[in-house]
């Protein structure tokens, strides 16, 4: 097999990579935090004991669980109508609509794989010390947010950007909507320049890079928070 | 000042506490103990609502636990609650976990909250340990500053969940040591223990559940000094953890 | 509405008249078009789960293991397959590495599309086998070996079976989005569902209609896991152990 | 949904495009798109300005993809799809169309040296095509019709599709003919591949726009004539088929074919089952 | 039977075990104790090679751990261990928790297995648990189960590491007992723990360790008998886990 990278260049990656991996980059920190503050609620809803805030919970968790994560942005794009994102946001929400769009979804989408996350990182923290936290005078609120989040975050830490990492590599899912991602940037050049096979090995390089970096990275994060034992 | 009236609590359909009845009177150190199962925790948990009880009531210092919008956290804390596996906030240093409380239960400002932490500290003897992490410090010492920061919220009673039986036997002595001193301050106290040692030398009354029931709730005289009078599964509880 | 559904669904795939929804003397409507593809999802998935549990043990097993070169091949071996994209891998797969190992090129697309759905999905199997097996006590290692199991015997015996069972929802989670993720087999030429929803949409204008019965059909799929994974985990409970029966 | 009213109030005209459709409308990084209908489309919406005396507009480039494009153009995303879709009876139930301004003509791509001349010599061969194109149900129907009995692969777009054929895991790879000729001149060595055999089927690619929207439809036909006309679509035509593009500057070579030809002499927006092979 | 000759043990640079050496003959019942974090649990554990040393020699009945081609499996089945965490196999049911290891390590069939099985099991009193999982018994029960398991191999000598440190008090006795009865029935033994009552009743000899060394090395009377003779540390040690 014979490859030709003759037409990768600085502007080559200026025009065709940089623009996406923004997009991928921006994305993938948006639906982290959204998804992990819904997340969050989705998860004390679940452990809270009472029915009427669990099952709706559990329902959605498993709904999106259950349909993969183009559907969703597809849908979610398809169904709205343009009319809305100009009412809520005005012209700047209608020109950008996929991207306003694929920040909603992944944020909603994320939410249910973080609730399962933090629902298991909340009940990796022993009971007693949120008795611990009442037994002090502290209301469930402070309780939750002084106590046990702060354990279940640190403990899950790993798993929260692992699950990252999965998102990051998601992101490239935006196609389906028109929105251009890291990946997409690599596709299309791929396809304009008739050279797929080189630019796959590109996109599989710089995502290995960039994954893995952000691994070590969470290793020496892990490292630094990790509660002392 | 504890009041405990025909507290009964299931779990489903099982039984744990049933129909519990006692009193600890203002400076009384009460022990409570018996076999495993038999409800002892439950029991000390719901003398600060942390357990939900199914039937009777529970006053402290007058106050039903049960009134209908009773403010629980601040009768919580004013009822001081040490547990058996310490329960130190793992991710707060030693004087976090002695000021966090304070500062958002009971508003105190940093420095004054700081500074009753520090006393209390000095108190259990850890002062120099104070910017510790729980996990830096022995089992000893962590029940210590557990104890400590109970005590900084200004208890009217203290309540104890067998506070040494997850230490390495040398270090109970230290534990102990701290809860003598306070029984002799005059603090009311409610123990869940099995050290008979501490049992008969400060406490007052010692209380013997068994199957969710309070068996035997009399004078610590009474318990020790006349087995006799005991009910047979009291004597032949003491017999198994004074024998060996 | 009827009328719609059958006029969609009961379509000759070829000369477009309406007939028999089954099809008739060979003839194929979309109907079971739609049939074989889910078919061919539920091959690839099940290939991919395959490979992904065994190699993801085989990898998670090396990580715990006291040899260095082991752990160190798990290590790479995880890094390398979960930090590329599937589609990505699955390129390569198809279009790169036949060159390099020509045995490759012989392979239906559905079994490399498996097989590298599975190595893909390994890569996040071994972590959480190895999670799993490195939340049991470190006496539990201890006991087998003291009893004089080999090393090979404490996991078959001990460890794997417990580990199993602590990390089955984490599994489960993976099994459903391994299903998922078989979607991505379209683009190395396997005739699964999303293949299927975006040629028949394009060719009968109705991609809302088959968009809506292409997601149930993967959310039927993905569920399906979810629930034989929940019956296996009621199946292997073992009693007196957290949320085990008594 | 009045379109007209819509660019007025709004000031901005939203352009459906293609990523890669070969020389019709494709992206040349850095958010860009360009090609032949890309360019036809900027001149109707200029054409459209000057004749309904409306402001200064804006237009924003929305990408499409085949799955999306319909949904689009109803939901109001998109005002006006300027890619490379074949006006047929099927998706005039949902949107319509603009007068024909490209036929396309399916053809075979082969390696030169293979040999192959014609569709019934694909017998037990390997035809590569890509997923969610026209190009797939010819091949069917033509499987049915001749017995002639090949095997498919399927790209995800037309590069894979390519690379298929280059690859060697096809024989053949069936598709419009600019795609193919785009995808060859793109080509490591384009000397390689060749078209042959003759045209499977033909196709009206026009612009396409909301339906039930006379008043825009009249203007955007209206500017098509013109440019038709006046020779420029024409002259767009040698542009972007026999001149150099971007982004690699290669030459399509692809000599204007008598269907479009009929097509500009006789303007008209008829689907494409009125093309069936006589 | 067992020889530990200057064993040396480093976790990276911190050095757990230094210069040990001592022998416990057959038939010879030797306590070990001493504080927390003293290398007491490692040392044992070095006895069935569970911990490798980087410098010294253990014996087995003659056998070298350390000897290039040693069949360590076929070796640590002759030495019983019992831990303070019991570490039966949650998923194995009682008498499959006894004969797993019978079958694949000895080799023997299912039923001389479970006959085995069951006649350990009667030994410490559990016929009638054979059926059940861990999970389903006391901490006491598990604990008996454990040395049931041990025994089955029919091993020469056996090791326990503070058996009952992690039990309710009142299961201390029926563990204890068991041990009592295996020592008077002449078992080498080897036991860390800090049950001195125990030691008081059965032990030939005891071991304090200290910061990884072997700090006392006498007969139980010698131990017990004459504090003056004792370092300080050992003599502090005694007297906090003697007095409370
Ligand atoms: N959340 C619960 N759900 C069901 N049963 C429970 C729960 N918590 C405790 N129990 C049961 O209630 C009974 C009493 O428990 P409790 O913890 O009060 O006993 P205890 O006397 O403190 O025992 P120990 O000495 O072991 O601490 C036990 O049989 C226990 O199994
Ligand atoms: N895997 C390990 N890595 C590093 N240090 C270790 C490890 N295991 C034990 N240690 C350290 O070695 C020392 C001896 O440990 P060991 O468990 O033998 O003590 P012990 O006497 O049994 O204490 P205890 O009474 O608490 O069980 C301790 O300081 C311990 O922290
Ligand atoms: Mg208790
Ligand atoms: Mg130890």
């Amino acid at each position: 097999m014979t490859l030709d990278f003759s037409f990768v260049n600085p502007e080559f990656l200026r025009a065709w990579v940089l623009h996406g991996l923004w997009f991928s980059l921006l994305l993938t920190g948006v639906a982290a935090l959204g998804g992990i503050a819904l997340g969050t609620v989705l998860a004390l809803m679940r452990l809270s004991g009472r029915a009427w805030l669990a099952q709706p919970a559990t329902a959605y968790v498993n709904l999106m669980r259950s349909v993969p994560l183009v559907m969703v942005i597809l849908w979610f794009f398809l169904l709205i109508p343009n009319q809305l994102y100009r009412t809520v946001a005005g012209e700047w929400g209608a020109a950008h609509a996929p991207e306003v769009s694929a920040f909603i979804t992944f944020t909603l989408f994320e939410a249910a794989y973080f609730a399962e996350i933090l629902r298991a990182g909340i009940q990796s923290v022993p009971a007693a010390q949120q008795q611990a936290g009442y037994a002090l005078g502290m209301t469930y609120g402070q309780t939750m947010g002084l106590v046990v989040l702060p354990q279940a975050f640190r403990n899950m830490l790993p798993v929260l950007l692992t699950q990252t990492i999965v998102l990051f590599q998601d992101t490239s899912l935006v196609y389906a909507i028109g929105a251009y991602d890291l990946l997409k940037g690599f596709e299309s050049a791929g396809r304009n320049f008739n050279r797929p096979v080189e630019t796959y090995l590109m996109a599989a390089g710089l995502y290995f890079v960039l994954c893995f970096s952000l691994s070590l990275a969470v290793r020496k994060l892990q490292a630094r928070v990790a509660i002392i034992r | 000042m504890i009041e405990i009236q025909n507290v009964s609590k299931w779990y489903g359909s099982f039984q744990v506490l049933a129909d519990c009845t006692t009193t600890v009177k203002k400076g009384e150190v009460v022990v409570v103990c018996g076999p495993s199962g038999s409800g002892k925790s439950t029991l000390i948990k719901t003398v600060n609502a942390l357990e939900p009880i199914q039937q009777g009531d529970i006053r402290i210092d007058g106050q039903s636990l049960t009134a209908p919008g009773v403010n629980l956290p601040r009768l919580r804390s004013r009822v001081g609650m040490v547990f058996q596996h310490f329960e130190l906030f793992p991710h707060l240093d030693v004087m976090q976990n002695l000021t966090l409380a304070q500062m958002k239960v009971l508003g105190r400002g940093p420095d004054e909250a700081r500074q009753r932490g520090l006393s209390m500290l000095d108190r259990v003897g850890l002062s120099v340990h104070k910017d510790k992490f729980p996990g830096q410090l022995s089992g000893g010492q962590q029940q210590r500053v557990a104890i400590a920061r109970a005590l900084c919220m200004d208890p009217i009673v203290m309540l104890f969940d067998e506070p040494t039986s997850a230490l390495d036997p040398e270090m109970v002595g230290e534990v102990l040591d701290v809860m003598v001193q306070l029984a002799q301050e005059g603090m009311t106290m409610m123990c869940v223990t099995h050290e008979m040692g501490f049992a008969k030398k400060v406490s007052h009354r010692v209380l013997f559940m068994d199957g969710g029931r309070i068996v035997e709730d009399c004078t610590q005289d009474a318990f020790f000094g006349d087995p006799a009078a005991r009910s047979a599964r009291a004597r032949d509880f003491l017999s198994k953890i004074l024998d060996h | 509405m009827a009328f719609e559904w059958q006029e969609l669904w009961c379509k000759d795939t070829v000369d477009g008249t309406v007939g028999a929804c089954l099809g008739q003397d060979g003839g194929q409507t979309y109907l079971t078009w739609l049939l074989s593809a889910w078919g061919w999802t539920a091959v690839v998935s099940a290939v991919g789960l395959v490979v992904a549990l065994s190699l993801g043990s085989l990898m998670g097993v090396l990580r715990t293991t006291p040899s260095r070169a082991a752990v160190g091949l798990g290590n790479v071996w995880t890094e390398l397959f979960r930090n590329i994209p599937l589609i990505v891998q699955l390129f390569l797969w198809f279009f790169v590495a036949p060159a390099f190992v020509g045995a490759l090129k012989a392979w239906p697309s559905w079994l490399l599309a498996g097989v590298g759905l599975g190595l893909f999905s390994s890569a996040r199997i071994s972590e959480q086998v190895r999670a799993g097996i490195q939340s049991l006590p470190r006496g539990q290692t201890h006991a087998a070996l003291a009893l004089g199991l080999t090393r090979v015997q404490a996991y078959r015996h001990v460890l794997l079976p417990v580990a199993f069972r602590v990390v089955i929802p984490p599994l489960t989670s993976e099994g459903m989005n391994l299903v998922k993720n078989s979607s991505v087999a379209f683009a190395i030429s396997v005739l699964e569902l999303t293949q299927f929803a975006r040629q028949v949409g394009e060719e009968t204008s109705q991609h809302m209609e088959v968009y809506a019965v292409v997601t149930a059909l993967y959310f039927v799929s993905a569920f399906s896991v979810f629930l034989l994974a929940h019956f296996i985990e009621r199946r292997v409970r073992v009693p007196g152990v957290a949320g085990g029966g008594r | 949904e009045d379109t007209i009213q819509k660019i007025k109030s709004t000031g901005v005209v939203t352009m459906g495009v293609r990523e890669s459709s070969g020389a019709l409308s494709y992206t040349i990084g850095d958010g860009r798109f360009t090609g032949f209908h890309v360019e036809v489309c900027n001149r109707v919406l200029a054409d459209l300005r000057r004749e309904l005396g409306l402001a200064e507009f804006a237009i924003r480039y929305q990408p499409v993809t085949s799955q999306n494009r319909i949904p689009l153009v109803k939901n109001g995303n998109v005002d006006i799809e300027c890619g490379s879709t074949t006006n047929n009876l099927a998706r005039q139930k949902d949107v319509a169309f603009a007068i024909t301004t490209y036929v396309e003509e399916v053809r075979i791509a082969v390696k030169a040296n293979s040999g192959i001349t014609g569709i019934n010599q694909l017998n037990g061969r390997t035809v590569a095509t890509t997923t969610g194109t026209t190009s797939v149900q010819h091949l069917r129907k033509h499987e049915r019709a001749t017995g002639v009995d090949f095997k498919e692969v399927f790209g995800k777009d037309h590069a894979d599709s390519f690379l298929l054929l280059e690859s060697g895991r096809a024989d053949a790879f069936v598709m419009d003919g600019s795609i193919l000729a785009g995808n060859i001149a793109r080509a490591k060595n384009p000397a390689d591949f060749k078209i042959v055999g003759e045209v499977l089927s033909v196709e009206p690619i026009a612009i396409m726009f909301r339906k039930d929207d006379p008043a825009f439809k009249k203007a955007v036909d209206a500017s098509i004539i013109n440019l038709i006309k006046t020779g420029a679509l024409a002259r767009m035509y040698e542009k972007w088929f026999l001149q150099p593009i971007p982004p690699t500057n290669s030459r399509i070579g692809l000599a204007l074919n008598d269907a479009t030809k009929a097509a500009w002499a006789n303007p008209n927006d008829n689907p494409m089952e009125s093309y069936v092979k006589k």
